[in-house]
């Protein structure tokens, strides 16, 4: 059944203030209060924000509620449409005064719910309250979000602001458009676009490491450091099809190679780099290769799980006492000697161009493998097992291969990052960076190179971002990660498959460099033209 | 006996209680076109599945160019030249006709992902080269200019011919059809028909049908088998198969034969 | 010792993927390797087992017959928790095939809810004395209103979840929920830190569910406490087990999930409605987790934002150990992962830290043998 | 459109370079002097001290503890000269790649002076090197790792109790005074636990007690009573435990079931603190700890407890065992940045090789967790530690011989 517009409006209202009660007990108000502060430089705090602060919040919220109400009533009348807002607006008033009702009353009664609601300081309290005192501070609420949502309606009627809901349209499909506007166009102008792009690419990366300091010059490696990881676990997730939770394990392994070849403590090998990173990705492939050959059975989840289990355990053993003597136990190895240029130790720009060296060389590899022979077979496996196998594919052996080149990928971002901290500890093995790793791929469309760079960026350059808002950023970044997968479930950038460019009219069969196609003459012209 | 390119001898093969194929004796010669028919749940694809190796027979061998079946995996029996198509179409569907063509050809190609990386001029040759034959396949099989079209944006048809473009690339020797006609227009069918010929007679492919259009099999069949319930209950030229009462019998039910009588002195 | 063959076949198979092409006997030496490597390796580490067991149990045996007796009784508890959250797991997975990751922290909001009920019924004073205060003079009471409450409030969290988080992503392929789902826990556990701070919690338990406290079983000289909190714990969860098992099996509702199960539009076609069903299973499974939830509270005692994780994740592999979407093996997933927890490492000798290590190779162990579970459908035979 | 964007990124690319070669004011000797330079300020602007620390994630508590601590320490400690202080925490998470990420981002923000932490000794380990490089002192109130002084380093100071004090002396204590025989040791296998358990371990075996058990728990988890069995079936005299609040109540708790009532639980000063006594309640009757040598409660402690319920709603020390040297290490640097800062011109010049040297060379500071005085390794909390016991519910000093 059909409800009523009222209803509708209604309900929105109370959507609006359930969010709104959530944000006030975790202080979020606060938060944006204080950055407002900052901002116009009014010193204000979690505990006892800055009432002007708080307003601005809730007329922020109002607002907005009005306009998504008076929006979703596209077809009706303005007038009816300002009612929407009105009702809307309303209702979560309503809510909002509920709270301070309650606030007010503990305040009265001088109950500290503290304890319990960490954020509810009684002055915290008051400043929700406006600091008036009595009702005037709960009718104050309601109509804060009242009128606030009533001007949000009229700006919605006023000069109409459809172009929200197209806006939200287009950014949704901004990459698409933008790819295809690349890729439209004649051969031509196709090749300078693309020479124009890269040179300007080149440029960038040629200069920025030396421009931006050390502090995004981390950020960026690291960066790097995740699109190599991402680029290693596209190759088993998302052309071979195989679920890997514990990929963290193959970083850990390359990380920990580099460390103690090249760190005082526990061995004091001393090896240098440029060997001790060629061993670690040997010896994460290998891992890869030992992990899967006894798995090769286990589908989807049940790979999974096991990979997930495969990571906990290094992790596990890694922090152990059973190899505190070899590994160095949750102490880590620290002072690990990076690589050297011209006698002297890498400075974070020479890690920059280092990491961008490594990038690049990923992308070309992954690139090549895509489309190849052995790429086709990988996306055959993922797209159907069984007939992959029924048409020719050995599937066991191209799974593992996947597995132990993505392993390799993850060895050589463990390497650098080893020699780039100088130390390397058990406790960034979690389980948490493996899932990074994965929810990387998957944001930024699975299989293509582009989507993991932006996936990349969003996972790892995002947070670092959201530093301003402290402790909210991961509860951001929960939401984010779930509204990304609502709003884009293909990712960022959704993969295709290349054009390739085929012959017009076929030229006489050079099957000799096929083996055995002698017996098989396909037909040099076709019955159906 | 060295013409058959396969033999089921005894072939059996059974499901918890249910014998889906019960010791079906199936001798097909080289370059023949071969049809199996029978009712729903006769254990046609059954024995598709053992042929190809989805299944392992109880009891019973499949020989393939005399040489047993039995324990080889479903990529080993491919590469040794049969390949079959599907009753559901079974594609890759995200990746492109080419492509899927390209992986019909995977187990004869020999560039490796080393070569890949490397850019070899095995690479490049044999990329080529396969392309060139993938293309002829597609244009083959009546799928000209499609090449770079997604497989599941295809229609019904063009993906049936794409699926047997598919299994072309992997040059069998051998080439099981489940049911190629089925849901497909009386134009389309006589195309598909005309296409399995010319498969025998151009490149000499000895093919195994399923089909339960009576007019194509009739039509195109040197040799056909029956199965009804797991069990072969006739076997030999069409001919001799239309005239078999218990054939009739299975299709139109007991009394069935009669009425066959009199319905072809009727013509 | 296992690494001197694996090594060899490892060189092998490593020349066998270098070079060029596999021609054909070698391929078939390679699958012969890939049939051969699965015995040896389980072989090896079963026989390891076999022996460290063994050497503990018949030479060495270290720990007498009271010792054991707590490990087991330790491991039972544990047990429960596990199966019981684990039974969540495998409910969705059998309807929907994803992995909900945020379940455990569905158990956590769970405890909070029982938390919270004890907190205030402690503070509601019910007589004139200092000590008579709800929690302890209607204990019964109390703690029912802590399981309904708990399981509410899971329930509903899950119900929302579905809602808000996985139903818009139905037709999606299939990593996108569990994505979905690693968003929603990391979102939960943030908010719940955020609202209730980071500290940890002491569950204040009535009187009669003291923890430490317990019926004392005497073996050989020295007192084994049986925890009365870790006996309810277990009864209630294998009550808990067998309503569940019965409203799958017997009831309409039941019916529905599995006919959903199996397959969605034929479901709907036979007038199945396939979202409500999906949510109940959403809403039971949200029960389950908040009950073990608020057990796991009465029982370990500390709670904190973070507490869903661990069980959460343990509970994911006992399904899976069990063979995920199949009830009995989530139960007998649990139970065994609890013991092997508790008793394994005594019985093997090893660090009681290395206990997830042996959890684990116990899981890779069990799947390569049985790759889909103990108790899970088998896919011998190529789907088809 | 596309032109106007070419145009903007060209002009972007000069600015860039245009950056790298930005006049120079002239400085005073004291700055041109010294080798790391100066950080300016002029009037309005804030004198920042970052705090690297893990405020997400399962270790949350002790960064938003510690930083809560260090937030009341900046409030106490005024202005320098007209200038007001600053506390930027910022989140590490705890492991290296956050310290290393926070450590960049402070270093590359000219009005960041000092450091107070970082507070897991991953991150810290992870951060000492980029602070070296650009000559940024620390003072870590909590990372114990007995390595970190090992290297070197002139920026990291800790006052955090190094393991190598607390050990030997809890080990001494155990064997001589307490009369045990037979220990047991089990730690949370974090590099702090660990680290103490292993030197406590040694020195006991040194001083002629056997060492009948040591086993390491998985931390976060609430039920030890499996590996405490097991513990149990040595039928230890004490049980050593190195580690945290968190498992150190709950493993004092389950002692009492498990066949160990009658062994004596002693812990650390990661165990010592009020959230003990609430969670174990009896249980926790005559259990020990190691403690820094404090009086356990002194005015200056009584008053900030009192501020720190009234700001943050909770008791000292009830999110971690930190709260007071995060208050410390904090203040001390403020009290240090006042020794070396000089106003010139209207400005305020603090010169950082300066700052480095003076807070290595702390002397006799007295804070709420301890009396700090810098070694030239950066250990600043030395001295033998003193021994704590709970006796109805309350830690008392427990009696010396």
């Amino acid at each position: 059944m059909k409800k009523t517009y009222l209803r509708q409006s209604f309900d929105t209202g109370i959507i609006f203030g359930i969010v709104h009660i959530f944000c006030v007990l975790i202080a979020f108000n606060a938060m944006l209060g204080s950055l407002l502060a900052k901002i116009v430089n009014v010193t204000s705090s979690l505990t006892s924000p800055a009432v002007g602060a708080l307003i601005a919040y809730a007329v922020i919220l109002g607002l907005w509620a009005g306009i998504a109400s008076a929006l979703r009533q596209r077809e009706l009348s303005d007038g009816k449409r300002l009612l929407a807002s009105l009702v809307t607006g309303s209702s979560s008033g309503l809510l909002a005064a509920v709270l301070v009702g309650i606030f007010q009353l503990m305040l009265i009664l001088n109950i500290n719910p503290r304890d319990y609601l960490t954020n509810l300081s009684l002055p915290f309290m008051q400043a929700c309250l406006y600091s008036l005192p009595g009702l005037l501070g709960i009718l104050a609420n309601f109509f804060t979000f009242l009128i606030s949502a009533f001007v949000g309606g009229l700006l919605v009627v006023g000069w109409n602001l459809h172009g929200f809901a197209s806006i939200r349209h287009q950014i949704n499909n901004a990459p698409k458009n933008w790819i295809a506007k690349l890729r439209s166009g004649s051969a031509k102008k196709q090749l300078i676009q693309k020479y124009v792009f890269y040179a300007l690419l080149f440029v960038l990366i040629a200069i920025l490491p030396l421009e931006w300091g050390s502090y995004w010059n981390y950020v960026i490696g690291t960066v790097g450091l995740y699109v190599i990881m991402g680029l290693g676990l596209n190759i088993i997730v998302g052309l071979s099809g195989q679920l890997v939770l514990g990929y963290i394990a193959f970083f850990a392994i390359g990380a920990y190679t580099m460390a103690l070849l090249n760190a005082p403590i526990p061995h004091n090998l001393m090896w240098g780099f440029w060997p001790a990173l060629v061993l670690a990705i040997l010896l994460a492939a290998l891992a890869g290769f030992l992990l899967g050959l006894p798995l090769m059975r286990l589908r989807g989840d049940y790979l999974a799980i096991v990979t997930l289990g495969f990571g906990e355990i290094i992790r596990i053993l890694l922090n152990s006492d059973l190899l505190t003597s070899f590994s160095g136990g949750p102490r880590g190895v620290q002072g690990i000697h990076g690589p050297t240029i011209f006698g002297q130790v890498f400075s974070d720009v020479n890690y920059m161009y280092l990491i961008i060296l490594a990038v690049a060389l990923a992308m070309y590899v992954y690139n090549r493998l895509q489309h190849s022979r052995t790429g086709r077979a990988w996306l055959a496996i993922r797209e159907d097992e069984t007939v992959a196998r029924a048409t020719g594919v050995n599937t066991n052996k191209y799974k593992l291969l996947a597995l132990v080149i993505g392993a390799g990928f993850a060895g050589l971002a463990g390497a650098i990052s080893a020699a780039m901290n100088q130390f390397i500890g058990p406790g960034d093995q979690s389980l948490m960076a493996s899932i990074n790793v994965l929810c990387e791929i998957i944001v930024g469309g699975m299989g293509n190179i582009p989507g993991t760079l932006l996936g990349a960026f969003a996972l790892k350059g995002l947070p670092e971002l959201l530093r301003e808002v402290e402790n909210f950023r991961m509860l951001a970044f929960g939401a984010l990660l779930v509204a990304m997968m609502i709003l884009r479930p293909e990712g960022l950038i959704p993969s295709q498959r290349p054009t390739l460019e085929l012959p017009e009219e076929t030229p006489p069969a050079t099957s000799s460099t096929l083996t055995d196609a002698a017996k098989i003459k396909p037909p040099e012209e076709n019955p159906h033209d | 006996m060295t013409e058959n390119i396969i033999e089921c001898r005894e072939v059996t093969k059974i499901f918890g209680g249910l014998t889906a194929v019960n010791k079906v004796d199936v001798f097909v010669p080289k370059s023949s076109i071969f049809s199996i028919i029978g009712p729903n749940g006769a254990g046609k694809t059954t024995l598709f599945n053992c042929i190809s190796g989805f299944y392992t027979p109880e009891h019973g061998e499949v020989y393939f160019e005399g040489e047993p079946l039995r324990g080889k995996t479903t990529d080993a029996i491919a590469s040794m030249g049969i390949s079959r198509t599907y009753q559901n179409i079974r594609l890759f569907s995200n990746l492109t006709t080419i492509e899927n063509v390209l992986v019909g050809q995977h187990h004869r190609l020999r560039e490796t992902w080393v070569d890949a990386i490397l850019n070899t001029r095995r690479y490049q040759t044999e990329e080529k080269a396969s392309i060139q034959e993938g293309v002829r396949w597609l244009n083959f099989v009546g799928l000209q200019g499609l090449g770079n079209t997604p497989a599941r944006s295809m229609p019904y048809g063009a993906q049936r011919r794409l699926e047997i473009a598919r299994a072309l690339g992997s040059n069998p020797k051998l080439l099981l059809l489940d049911e190629p006609t089925a849901g497909m227009n009386p134009q389309e069918t006589l195309e598909m028909t005309a296409l399995i010929r010319r498969l025998r007679d151009e490149f000499g492919i000895t093919i195994i049908l399923i089909e339960h259009d009576m007019h194509v099999v009739m039509g195109i069949s040197d040799h056909i088998a029956v199965l009804d319930f797991g069990l072969k209950i006739a076997d030999g030229t069409p001919k001799e198969i239309q005239a078999n009462p218990r054939v009739i019998e299975a299709y139109l039910g007991p009394g069935g034969a009669a009425l066959a009588k009199k319905y072809s002195r009727n013509k | 010792m296992h690494h001197s063959p694996t090594k060899s076949i490892a060189r092998k198979a490593v020349i066998a993927i270098m070079t060029a092409d596999i021609p054909h006997d070698l391929k078939k030496k390679g699958n012969q390797l890939l049939k051969l490597i699965r015995p040896l390796l389980g072989g090896i580490v079963g026989l390891f087992l076999i022996y460290r067991l063994y050497v503990i149990l018949i030479v060495e045996h270290p720990y007498g017959p009271d010792t054991w007796t707590r490990l087991l009784i330790a491991g039972l508890i544990l047990g429960g928790v596990y199966s019981l959250i684990a039974i969540g797991y495998t409910l969705v997975y059998g309807i929907l095939f994803m992995i909900n990751f945020a379940h455990g922290d569905v158990m956590m909001l769970g405890a909070f809810g029982g938390y919270f009920v004890f907190e205030a019924l402690n503070a509601l004073k019910v007589g004139i004395d200092a000590k008579s205060n709800f929690l302890n003079v209607y204990p019964y009471y109390s703690i029912i209103i802590a399981f309904i409450v708990g399981m509410t409030v899971a329930a509903l969290t899950g119900y929302f979840l579905e809602k808000i988080a996985y139903r818009p992503l139905r037709k999606a392929p299939r990593l996108v929920p569990l994505i979905s789902a690693i968003g929603a826990s990391i979102f939960l556990e943030n908010a719940v830190e955020l609202l209730f701070s980071p500290q940890l919690r002491n569950y204040t338990n009535p009187d009669i569910l003291h923890r430490g406290s317990g019926w004392t079983i005497v073996i050989n000289h020295s007192n084994v406490i049986v925890p009365y909190t870790g006996v309810f714990s277990f009864l209630l969860s294998a009550i808990l087990l067998v309503i569940v098992y019965t409203i799958v099996r017997k009831t309409r509702l039941g019916r529905a999930m599995r006919a959903v199960a199996l397959d969605k539009k034929t479901a709907a076609l036979m007038g199945v409605d396939v979202d409500s069903t999906i949510s109940q299973t959403f809403i039971l499974s949200g029960a389950l987790a908040g009950a073990a939830g608020v057990m796991f509270g009465i029982h370990n005692g500390l709670i904190y934002y973070y507490t869903g994780f661990i069980p959460g994740i343990k509970a994911f592999t006992a399904a899976v150990l069990g063979g995920i979407g199949n009830l009995p093996g989530a139960m007998l997933g649990g139970m065994f992962l609890g013991i092997v927890e508790s008793v394994g490492p005594a019985a093997l000798g090893i660090d009681f830290q290395l206990k997830d290590v042996l959890a684990f190779v116990i899981l890779i162990l069990v799947l390569i043998f049985k790759p889909s579970g103990l108790l899970g459908e088998s896919l011998a035979e190529e789907k088809l | 459109m596309k032109k106007f964007m070419k145009v903007v990124f060209v002009l972007s690319i000069a600015a860039f370079l245009f950056a790298g070669c930005a006049p120079k004011a002239t400085l005073p000797a004291a700055c041109t002097s010294d080798a790391a330079g100066c950080a300016v300020f002029t009037s309005g602007q804030t004198v920042k001290i970052g705090m690297g620390a893990p405020m997400t994630g399962g270790n949350a508590s002790y960064g938003i503890d510690i930083s809560q601590g260090a937030t009341i320490a900046i409030a106490d400690a005024g202005d320098v000269k007209g200038w007001k202080f600053a506390l930027d925490a910022e989140d590490d998470q705890g492991a290296a790649e956050g310290g290393a990420a926070v450590a960049n981002k402070f270093v590359s923000d000219p009005a960041i002076v000092a450091v107070a932490g970082h507070i897991f000794s991953g991150a810290t380990a992870a951060a000492v090197p980029i602070y070296e490089k650009a000559g940024i002192p620390m003072l870590s109130p909590s990372a114990t790792n007995p390595v970190l002084t090992t290297t070197g380093s002139k920026v990291f100071n800790r006052i955090a109790f190094s393991d190598l004090m607390q050990g030997p002396g809890a080990a001494d204590y155990l064997y001589t005074t307490l009369k045990v025989k037979n220990l047991a040791l089990l730690h949370d296998g974090t590099d702090y636990g660990k680290g103490l358990a292993d030197i406590v371990s040694k020195q006991f075996a040194k001083d002629g007690g056997t060492v009948v058990d040591e086993e390491a728990i998985t931390p976060g988890e609430t039920d030890y009573t499996a590996v405490l069995s097991s513990v149990a079936s040595k039928s230890p005299d004490a049980l050593y435990f190195g580690g945290y609040t968190a498992e150190g109540a709950i493993i004092a708790n389950e002692m009492k079931q498990t066949g160990l009532e009658k062994a004596i639980f002693f812990g650390d000063d990661g165990t010592y603190g009020a959230d003990f006594l609430t969670r174990t309640g009896s249980n926790g009757e005559g259990a020990y700890a190691s403690i820094a040598p404090v009086s356990p409660d002194s005015p200056a402690k009584d008053k900030f407890n009192a501020a720190y319920k009234a700001q943050f709603g909770k008791e000292a020390g009830s999110l971690s065992p930190y709260t007071w040297a995060g208050y410390d290490s904090a203040a001390a640097l403020a009290s240090v940045i006042k020794s070396v800062a000089f106003v010139d011109g209207g400005k305020l010049y603090i010169p950082r090789t300066a700052l480095i040297t003076a807070v290595r060379n702390l002397k006799g500071y007295v804070g709420l967790s301890g009396t700090f005085t810098c070694q030239s390794n950066g250990e600043c909390n030395t001295g033998s530690p003193q021994f704590v016991i709970v006796k109805s519910g309350a830690w008392v000093p427990a009696d010396k011989q």
